[in-house]
């Protein structure tokens, strides 16, 4: 691209000097739009008044001679001397009425707006960086004193509990009221217990075989127990309302989830 | 002997040294010395004077200037204390234990250690006993006139009033609980409620007896 | 702590308010809305009075009340950070991409990452954006309403505070930059017009108009 035209007339010797010590630390720079920021210094002008053309043709030398001495340059940095290329002829031709797309002069004045834009966040960035810094220039109180949750704990007891807690001791060696062998039994209600606990947290649809406590998954009979009260459990709370519950398909895995409070 | 900084660096006025170990004091994570201060002070500032003026400035504030060993520290007014304690009460139910044991102790009340023990079956550990004292529901009583003279555990009226129960002798005897279906009815025979027997005067006085 | 009760009906008088407050942000380092300070004062005490009350105590001393955000804290005063050189903690260097991120991020907030890149010119590494959000400095704010709902990135009450500003339009040169039009989202001619409400709303509803 623009083989003819590496060193326009208006790029003085000091200028190409400047744009070849440029190339040694191409990687300094973050992208093209840094670079050109950097070109634009050159032209000692604010950049509002800035000559994008001036500044196209920089660049376009800038890539020439990177090329010349083989440096690899960026894909971006490619795209950027194609664009530029595109609106140096854009701004060297005279418009053309008939023409839909953007004038060069539009293209023009956005690039400068972008690196005015680009300069002036990089001028208040210095600024807040050279405020008061908490911890560096302006300090918090050195010694806290957190708020000790003091957790008073105040006991509860029933007079029930208490009568009860006296028959069994008074029945102990004789029998146990109310005590049924059944380790090996999950029942609905111990189930809905666990699951109303839960419930809850299940925002998503989960597995209901995920529900099942730790130790009731390893042996099979409780792993049937533990299955069928959750799975009783499930329906429990589905006709309370408080869950969605589907099957994909026969004997496919059952989903339970939270029902959204907007939908009860 | 005068050093040429003195002459070259005048000491801040008071105000400004006042400032001084006040923002130091704020920020730094330990109480600090005078010594440590006139450290990290401009050269000629007097911290013991500055730290004076700095206490009287916040006496009766929010927060106190107060003196830990040899060094100085702001800390929060003793009577705001309060407003750095956030209390959450928590309700738990007591523990089996404390609860068998409970109900001895009113059910058999004066009761001795021994005694709890052997109707439960089991030893009573001297926190389960301590915990009951300390929630106020059992204290101690008159101690047993018997060998070693041991003390005894009662119920307190705090006791009662918790448990909504006018005197001890209102809780229901085994029959009743029984009947009450707190107990299963297969009773083995020869364990009908005996409590009367080791009951002490107080149960002895009631009128209709424990049931 | 003595009488709680009368706390309920009857607040505190001002002077006591004041002391309360004093001590409530002596003893964090975070700042604390008047919400926040409510919680912990007695029933009826009027943060707002009490914190104007603590500032003017503060004026010009040693240590200042400052305003961050809606929050409070103490801070040292900025002219005697000299003397807490013992205090620095070094922090990692932030890399200009860091800085010049943050930067846009506070200028043009709400920003999403396309517009920060095409600020920059360059793509926002996903480090930069987490070493911001780690700091406390930046966090996620509501998702754009344009195609593909992009997230967007604001400020924290971290930022303000570690920065010394109390609101967001407080920011060195918000201003100018605001009258040159350099915070204005331009597209470029001959693309897509995007909607306009890429402007951010936190300084739309200042109520001092550009802030």
């Amino acid at each position: 691209m623009a083989q003819d035209q590496i060193t326009p007339p208006e790029m003085g010797v000091a200028d190409r000097i400047a744009a070849e010590a440029l190339i040694v630390d191409v990687g300094a720079f973050e992208g093209p739009l840094d670079l050109l920021l950097s070109l634009s210094r050159t032209q000692k002008v604010d950049l509002r008044q800035i000559s994008i053309l001036a500044l196209a043709q920089q660049y376009l030398a800038f890539v020439e001679n990177a090329r010349a001495l083989r440096i690899e340059l960026a894909a971006d940095y490619l795209v950027m001397a194609a664009w530029l290329a595109f609106l140096k002829s854009r701004l060297l031709l005279p418009p053309d009425p008939t023409d839909d797309e953007p004038s060069g002069a539009d293209l023009a004045a956005h690039l400068a707006f972008q690196l005015e834009r680009l300069e002036a966040m990089r001028a208040v960035a210095a600024r807040l960086m050279a405020r008061d810094q908490l911890g560096r220039d302006v300090f918090a109180r050195g010694i806290t004193e957190d708020v000790t949750r003091v957790r008073r704990i105040s006991y509860t007891a029933s007079l029930l509990d208490l009568m009860q807690g006296y028959a069994r001791v008074r029945t102990r060696d004789d029998f146990r009221p109310f005590v049924m062998d059944r380790d090996n039994l999950m029942t609905m209600e111990q189930a809905l217990d666990r699951m109303r606990h839960l419930i809850g947290f299940a925002g998503t649809w989960t597995d209901i075989a995920s529900w099942l406590p730790g130790d009731w998954t390893g042996d099979p009979v409780r792993r049937r127990t533990a299955t069928a009260a959750t799975f009783a459990a499930s329906l429990e709370l589905v006709k309370e309302g408080r869950i969605d519950i589907r099957q994909g398909d026969a004997f496919a895995p059952i989903h339970v989830r939270k029902r959204a409070p907007r939908d009860v | 002997m005068s050093e040429p900084r003195d002459s070259l660096f005048e000491a801040p006025p008071l105000a400004d040294q006042e400032r001084m170990v006040e923002a130091i004091l704020f920020a730094t994570a330990d109480p600090m010395t005078p010594t440590q201060l006139a450290g990290r002070l401009p050269h000629g500032c007097d911290p013991v004077t500055a730290l004076a003026a700095v206490r009287r400035r916040y006496a009766g504030r929010g927060v106190h200037l107060v003196r830990v060993g040899e060094a100085w520290a702001f800390r929060t007014a003793p009577d705001l204390g309060f407003l750095m304690r956030h209390e959450v009460v928590e309700t738990r139910k007591l523990s089996r234990a404390a609860i068998e044991t409970l109900a001895i102790v009113a059910y058999h009340q004066p009761a001795t250690r021994a005694e709890i023990e052997e109707i439960r079956g089991v030893g009573v550990s001297r926190g389960t006993l301590d915990q009951l004292i300390e929630l106020g529901w059992v204290r101690l009583g008159q101690r047993r006139m018997s060998p070693g003279r041991p003390v005894t555990f009662i119920v307190t009226q705090g006791f009662l009033d918790h448990f909504g129960l006018e005197t001890a002798r209102d809780l229901p005897g085994l029959k009743e609980l029984r009947a009450a279906g707190l107990l299963d009815s297969r009773t083995v025979p020869g364990t009908e409620e005996e409590p009367v027997e080791t009951q002490d005067d107080l149960f002895e006085r009631s009128p209709d007896g424990a049931g």
